[in-house]
């Protein structure tokens, strides 16, 4: 069996119904344990004292920030080439979280950043595309809303979700041409020598497994909104055609 | 020649008229009739290829066709006669003298066309179809604010567009006196049953 | 059982707590869409069911 | 196409037709911007090439929304659809015509901006430049904003927020190449990718436009 | 009137009816100013009230053209003027709403963009005071320009220009009273010039307004 | 009752009627008629009150008046149903129940009005007059895109405004089947003799 065949949004509920409810429990055990190991059993950094708890949240929240953005990107990609309209609407229902994550890793960030920088906010190139990606998802979640044609406004968030992206990275380009960061570099990767200690990476793995379950979860849920509000529609359509 | 078969049209994602097939020959003219809402409009918007079909055939329309709707296509900041001739450019036509004649616009056409009353405004979104030289008219309630005289003026246009080889199709709800085949859409309308392509019906 | 968070508590508590907030918000009103649409979905079905086709 | 093209130009002539608006707005902009800030040179003078950047940014920002949106009112755009004219072709007019209208104006005003603003003499030059490289990104872009929201009632202001952040990039090259061009510092860089981003969007927008367009009004 | 009001709320906060573009406008502005003028944090905080301030003008002013212009394209307004509601209360009714639907949201989110601009801490209250003295003037002088230029297709970019030079006093009592909050000064004269011009706006521009309107509807 | 004496009208500075009179009792109908261009649309507005006229005398009109003109004023993110409430409470009334039953919109009054067809739109717009209470309708081309259904129940509803003591004036090209009173203005083109009041008259 193809795997597109989980495109007709019927299939899609019925495989969702089976998923989502592993999807719920492992992602409250990640977020439950990531950030509760993080922040009762991890020491304080020599340097940050006890802020460095926020990366336990800030680190998750940006990645799954990006992250969503590339799934909507993905999903506008088969919406535009094969038409499966449960990846129009999938793109539809990640917005919002993608937005709500990105409000949380710019507010974290700006916590964090009092006491480590003396400032809520510099313009540092990450910090400035991070700005950046939050209006990107501002400016498709309005298109979305303002167009009433459900398929007409699949096909125009689509279209600007594509060429969004291209301009988004030429932002990050520019950006980085502008100035200069503060930022911690990654400190994440695999391949790299100084890697933060074990103490703070285990927890913040398993937080990040647990904000990625959680938005495949809520992504999930949303999608089956999105169908259900669709399905709706057309129901009172061929109801109410009584004109 | 304008040939459908069995196309089916939606509008706002929602299936309207289905099984909708007919032929016309050069000379031949088709009136649209049908209640409020049948989806005259949608059909005629289908045709003239501004939006696609749910499923169906179509042959003879690409290219060919010059569309009216609604809305006239007129720049109020334009004259009468400029605006034809912007028209008449874009269709790769010269001659306006034969559309303002028509229409008896040569005292309006100096007049800009913000400063037209309704009827005399839809006169020259009418004269517009005779610059494109296109050979299919698609009409959307053409006489709508015509007087009586100037429905005259139009039923003689469209005759002489026939009798010229071209073909005429047009939604209305009152009698222009032309001779013509008539289709009613009414019975045309899309049945729960049959409608396959509909965007929505995934959804179902 | 609570950490010393030091002199920077307000800070990591208040990331915390917005964080918290921001997404339980978010599940929260996911979810009350999601029953009012669920729930629509349902009556419309059983009015067609009841108009017998669809 | 020309007849496109001059009807457009001719339209935005005539009375009402928004000619010079643009240009109007960009001077009280830059006008208020020291009723705003306070009248210091000095600080006004570290602020003017990126004042006046944001400035021709937003004034032709606000005139895209009559770009199309008009022609979509009266139907005109229906007919441009159907018509032997391929669409991509019809919105690259368009887009020039806007920028003909717009962006020029702003480029050949902007000096004089500078002037009320005391930016450095070694500036005018390079501020020119970078506007005149910029702004035809800045139509194009528009064109493709105002392509995807044509159909929706007074979009003006949903169309400024699609369309602003896709402006970022030309917005910082540019801004970037005049700053460094009015305190004498090397401006290869931001003109070389200032004119990469007009070429690729001259290039490669009219199809995005074009399609956004089919969909918006079927 | 309650019913206009609850209308104009309702119709605002339904998809595509715009509440929340202003305050998007809001945030995109103040986000360009340092891609424009450059990242250094004390310019930045030197401009910070001022540009603040600019920016819920140009948001306020974006959001104008449709105050009057959709219920003019669709007949409201004609029915509206033969209905039994003066037309006076119902060009107010119509601030009170915009206000509600744009002042305010500004207002609210003034101090996070001013966290943005590296606004001095002192500032943050001087600068909400201030845009809540104000923007209810930005709105009732927006609805008499709006009633001025109604009749006028895409009149969006005269609107702004017409109602530009109308927001000039308002802009700079209000701009001086924030940054001389920023900076600890003294900042009552200000402040009461301010109010006083909401207060004369609010008392007599309906009338104004009324009689405009019922020029261009003619 | 409704009473005009003699009255001239102008439209863009320059007159285009003159010396208009009727007098209209209650349950009483006039049909305008006349040519495109002919000043019917300026006279209804004029009477309406949303402009001045040049020279005359009107009765009976002010605040008593209900105007139609050829845009609806509906809100296209308001369903039906909402726009006849908004208007209703403007009018200080309460009660859509009949406005919506005349022009059998119930199935419809959910529906936002701006996804409506042509002639559903038209009909919310005509149920917009009953909501008002008001005594004169005027009713510029009223029928425009209704198909004969509708304008059966329109002509109905005219009849049952008429029969409760009110007065209606319309304009239109079409014959509606109603029994009323047809004013053809064609004859009272303004001349340039009697151009009395217009507003370029100090120049002459
Ligand atoms: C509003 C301000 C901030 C924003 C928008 C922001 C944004 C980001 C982003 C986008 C990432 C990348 C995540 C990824 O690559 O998956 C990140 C990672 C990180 N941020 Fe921030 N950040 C901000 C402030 C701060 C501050 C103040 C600190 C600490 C002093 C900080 C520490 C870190 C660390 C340690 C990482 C992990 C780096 C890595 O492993 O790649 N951030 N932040
Ligand atoms: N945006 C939309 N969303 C949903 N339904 C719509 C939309 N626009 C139109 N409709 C519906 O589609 C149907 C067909 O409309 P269409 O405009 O084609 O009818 P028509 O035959 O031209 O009617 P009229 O004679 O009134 O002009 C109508 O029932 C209408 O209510
Ligand atoms: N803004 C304007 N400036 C100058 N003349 C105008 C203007 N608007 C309309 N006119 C002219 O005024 C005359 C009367 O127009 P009006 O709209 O009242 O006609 P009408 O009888 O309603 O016509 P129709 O049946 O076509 O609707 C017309 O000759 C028209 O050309
Ligand atoms: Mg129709
Ligand atoms: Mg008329």
């Amino acid at each position: 069996m193809s795997l597109w065949e989980y495109a007709n949004p019927v299939k899609f509920l019925a495989l969702s119904a089976r998923v989502q409810p592993v999807a719920w429990a492992a992602a409250l055990t990640g977020i439950v344990v990531g950030l509760g190991w993080g922040f009762f059993g991890t020491p304080d950094d020599f340097r940050q004292g006890s802020t460095v708890k926020i990366i336990y949240i800030h680190v998750p929240a940006a990645w799954i920030a990006i992250n969503a953005w590339i799934m909507m990107l993905i999903a506008s990609l088969i919406w535009l080439v094969r038409r499966h309209h449960v990846s129009a609407l999938a793109a539809r229902a990640a917005a919002p979280v993608g937005l709500v994550m990105t409000v949380i890793g710019l507010l974290t960030g700006a916590i964090w950043g009092q006491p480590m920088w003396g400032t809520w906010w510099a313009w540092d190139p990450r910090l400035t595309s991070f700005l950046i990606l939050f209006l990107f998802y501002l400016g498709y979640i309005a298109l979305w809303e303002a167009i009433e044609d459900p398929d007409t406004a699949a096909d125009l968030t689509s279209v600007l979700c594509l060429v969004g992206s291209v301009f988004a990275l030429m932002s990050r380009y520019a950006v980085l041409f502008w100035s200069q960061g503060l930022h911690q570099g990654a400190s994440l990767s695999l391949d790299k020598e100084e890697n933060i200690s074990d103490v703070f990476w285990i927890p913040l793995v398993i937080s990040i497994a647990g904000f990625t379950l959680l938005f495949i979860a809520l992504v999930l849920y949303r999608t089956g909104t999105e169908i259900s509000l669709r399905r709706a529609r057309a129901l009172a359509v061929r109801l109410d055609k009584e004109l | 020649m304008l040939r459908l078969k069995n196309i089916a049209v939606a509008r706002g994602g929602v299936p309207v008229l289905s099984g909708v097939s007919f032929a016309l020959e050069a000379g031949q003219a088709l009136i649209l009739r049908g209640p409020n809402g049948s989806g005259k409009t949608t059909l005629l918007r289908t045709i003239a290829g501004l939006q696609p079909a749910l499923s169906g055939e179509m042959e003879g329309a690409e290219d060919r066709v010059a569309y009216s709707g609604h809305a006239d296509g007129l720049k109020a900041m334009l004259s009468v006669a400029e605006n034809l001739k912007f028209w008449a450019a874009v269709y790769g036509q010269h001659d306006i003298e034969g559309a303002l004649e028509a229409y008896a616009l040569a005292p309006l056409s100096d007049r800009l066309a913000g400063t037209l009353s309704a009827g005399q405004k839809r006169r020259a979104g009418l004269a517009r179809l005779m610059v494109t030289g296109r050979p299919i008219w698609i009409l959307d309630e053409p006489t709508v604010s015509l007087d009586a005289a100037t429905v005259g003026l139009f039923a003689d246009a469209v005759r002489a567009h026939l009798g010229g080889g071209g073909i005429a199709l047009l939604a209305t709800h009152i009698d222009l006196g032309l001779e013509a085949q008539v289709l009613d859409v009414a019975p045309l309308r899309a049945m729960p049953a049959d409608l396959h392509g509909a965007s929505d019906e995934a959804f179902l | 059982m609570m950490p010393d968070l030091g002199k920077y508590s307000i800070y990591v508590l208040g990331a915390y707590g917005a964080t918290l907030f921001l997404m339980a918000g978010l599940v929260l009103l996911t979810l009350r869409r999601g029953r009012a649409a669920r729930a629509a979905l349902k009556r419309i079905e059983e009015e067609t069911a009841r108009n017998g086709k669809g | 196409m020309i007849a496109l093209l001059l009807r457009d130009l001719r339209l935005a002539l005539r009375a009402g037709g928004g000619f010079g608006l643009g240009l109007a707005f960009f001077l009280i902009l830059t006008v208020l911007v020291p009723f705003s800030v306070g009248p210091q040179s000095a600080l006004l003078a570290s602020i003017a090439p990126g004042v006046l950047w944001l400035g021709a940014l937003l004034a032709c920002l606000l005139s895209l929304d009559r770009l199309l949106a008009l022609d979509y009112e009266d139907g005109t755009l229906d007919v441009l659809a159907t018509a032997p004219l391929p669409l991509e072709a019809a919105l690259a007019v368009k887009a020039i015509a806007h920028w003909i209208t717009t962006g020029l104006p702003l480029v050949i005003a902007a000096p004089f901006l500078g002037v009320l603003l005391n930016l450095p003499p070694q500036g005018f030059g390079w501020l020119v430049l970078s506007l005149l490289l910029g702004t035809p990104a800045l139509s194009m872009i528009g064109t493709f904003g105002a392509a995807l929201t044509v159909g929706i009632k007074r979009g003006g202001l949903l169309l400024s927020l699609l369309v602003l952040p896709l402006y970022v990039p030309t917005l910082i090259f540019g801004a970037e190449a005049a700053r460094r061009g009015a305190i004498g510092m090397e401006l290869e860089t931001p003109l070389l990718m200032l004119s990469g981003i007009s070429l690729g969007s001259i290039a490669l927008l009219p199809f995005a436009a074009a399609a956004a367009l089919r969909m918006t009004i079927r």
